[in-house]
């Protein structure tokens, strides 16, 4: 079995159609979301094309690859074969989208850094909501910095390396200053007030506060980053 | 199939309102440069045998022709024009002394290779646009098999973040154009002001002259005018103040019973 | 033409892999949507699978049909063949369409990435419009690759893989025309943006600022720059 070359694939010499119509078929079978009826096949191929000819040919000829023609209530469609199905599943992962709170917590953690919950609450003019920066962290994205050297020392925020990578950032300084948000048209130069919490230094402010102890390793790594 | 679509993209207008370009659109031409490179189409020879000296003469006669239609042309085009002045007078005149900067020559050859270079791109763009295009000459497939495992990617673009940074951003200057909050005087508060002025005042006073601290202010004029009446009434009706009007709308005047009792 | 059978697959005999896994391959990729990388492949596969050889063969297997197995953004993917575009107006998705200023932006920042705002306006010789780098990084193929390394430390963008994807490129270094480009000095580091153009890619640790070099497929590379 380990030996056997690829797969032959049954050729029938058949005349009822020219080789493009049947490339035409299987380029609209395989390119269609919804399986496609015999009648629509017709529509865009010359009058008189035998495409149940076509159909059955391409079935038999895809009969043993890792892909059927198949027929489903009246319909044609590819389907990867049912046996291969094992390998299928792990190859979707459901995509979900980020609430606007957690888009805007999120940006203003990744600008403010490091920044404490009643700072991003302050910019964003209202109470985070359960659960949006549990969602951060556990996403990956957001990770505990380390304590603001202030009364209550309260928990800083930052960004992590997979936040970096996801967004395809070299490193925090990279992400644009509201000058080029202007310049890039993301923002309207007649809008943009004064920097809101001293951004430009943010960054610089790491020694303002304490590292967590477990979270040394990461800080590092952090800080090299800045230039 | 796109390459009959490519030149509607090339003539297609720009998607964005006139105001929000930086340029001021003169016939069409997309700044000095282009304007420059269409003007180099005319003499029909390679852009690197160009004669800089006969396109500078062009162009001049160009933002010429322009002032004269009483044109509004934009600053780059002057700027451009002015350039080529200059240009011109170096290519015409003799030599200076090498230590001059570059020669008329570099210059030339330097505009030249600008031009070669912008054409060069738009070139690029063109065959670019020509190729198999996902979507629009080939296609991927239709009908992906999904099998939806419970465990969720996050998805977020940089535009999102950025978009929803500036957003904030745009929120937050927002507030700053939200309506003044309207300062009231409360009945109370007006009652404790006239209590703690009208203890020294024993002669007849206008009201206005009590307030005139909070006249001044136009948000509080009326506030405070019609809560400090209110109050007088009040404090009339318990024998602290007297008040007195002569005529209707006349000015209403305020004297301290316990004032006038005080002096007899 | 009229009476030609159906494509003769041409069968080339090969030891190197097991049936299956070629079968297993094509399922993967006829699946998916989205271009698998061969390491995504290799993952499904026994350890040891000659993933290569597979895609090759698959690749030649059809090369005649209606459909052909393309190299994009250095991934693997199932297309429908272009010749046959004529016939999948159905599927068409009306693209936005880009102004002449959002193409030659596109074309600069293809050819001289990474490249500023102030470079891609010395090419054009006129200012970007408010909306034009926006735009671009909106539909997903611009964005943002990090800070050149001078003063004011301006960002610098690139095509992303969607751009790969969508314009058939398997990396930068294939988009047209750049040899000759390159030859007749139209791309040279040295006039194009000045001395400053390898600043970024030496911060990058990419050793050399070619960016548009053959192998140098600013994609890979650079995603091997992060953290």
């Amino acid at each position: 079995m380990a030996e056997q070359s690829v797969i032959p694939f049954p050729i029938q010499p058949r005349p009822a159609y020219a080789t493009d119509h049947l490339r035409a078929v299987e380029a609209l079978l395989f390119a269609s979301a919804e399986p496609v009826a015999i009648e629509q096949l017709a529509l865009r191929l010359p009058a008189g094309t035998d495409c149940l000819a076509i159909l059955r040919d391409l079935q038999a000829t895809y009969a043993g690859r890792g892909v059927h023609l198949v027929e489903v209530a009246g319909k044609w469609a590819f389907r990867t074969a049912s046996d291969l199905a094992y390998l299928m599943t792990a190859e979707v992962v459901e995509p979900r989208r980020l609430s606007r709170a957690a888009l805007e917590t999120l940006a203003i953690i990744a600008y403010h850094q490091p920044v404490t919950r009643a700072e991003i609450e302050e910019v964003r003019g209202v109470s985070l909501g359960k659960g949006t920066l549990d969602l951060l962290i556990e996403i990956g994205w957001v990770r505990l910095r380390g304590r603001r050297k202030v009364p209550g020392r309260p928990v800083t925020y930052g960004t992590t390396e997979a936040f970096l990578v996801h967004f395809g950032l070299n490193e925090v300084g990279d992400l644009p200053g509201v000058e080029e948000l202007v310049g890039a048209g993301l923002l309207d130069k007649a809008t943009v007030g004064g920097p809101t919490m001293g951004e430009e230094t943010a960054l610089d402010d790491l020694g303002d506060d304490d590292v967590l102890d477990d979270d040394g390793g990461t800080f590092d790594t952090d800080r090299d980053d800045r230039i | 199939m796109t390459g009959a679509a490519s030149p509607d993209l090339w003539d297609a207008p720009p998607p964005e309102a006139p105001s929000e370009t930086l340029v001021v659109d003169v016939d069409g031409f997309e700044g000095p440069l282009d304007l420059l490179l269409d003007l180099a189409r005319t003499q029909k020879v390679d852009l690197a045998r160009i004669s800089v000296l006969a396109l500078a003469e062009q162009y001049l006669a160009f933002v010429e022709r322009s002032r004269l239609q009483r044109l509004e042309l934009a600053g780059d085009y002057l700027v451009m024009a002015a350039w080529l002045a200059y240009l011109k007078s170096r290519l015409l005149l003799p030599e200076p002394a090498p230590e001059e900067g570059p020669s008329g020559e570099e210059l030339a050859a330097a505009l030249a290779f600008r031009l070669q270079r912008l054409q060069a791109m738009r070139a690029a763009a063109a065959k670019l646009m020509e190729r198999d295009r996902l979507g629009r000459t080939v296609f991927g497939r239709g009908a992906p098999e999904t099998r939806i495992e419970r465990r969720s990617a996050w998805q977020a673009t940089l535009y999102d973040l950025l978009s929803a940074y500036a957003a904030q951003r745009r929120q937050k200057v927002g507030v700053a154009y939200q309506p003044k909050r309207r300062v009231v005087w409360s009945l109370v508060d007006a009652r404790a002001i006239l209590q703690r002025m009208i203890g020294r005042i024993a002669d007849w006073t206008p009201l206005e002259v009590f307030l005139s601290p909070y006249l001044a202010v136009a948000d509080t004029r009326r506030t405070a005018l019609a809560s400090s009446f209110g109050a007088s009434l009040e404090l009339a009706k318990e024998g602290r103040i007297e008040l007195r009007q002569t005529m209707a709308f006349g000015p209403l005047y305020l004297r301290s019973e316990t004032g006038r009792s005080a002096r007899g």
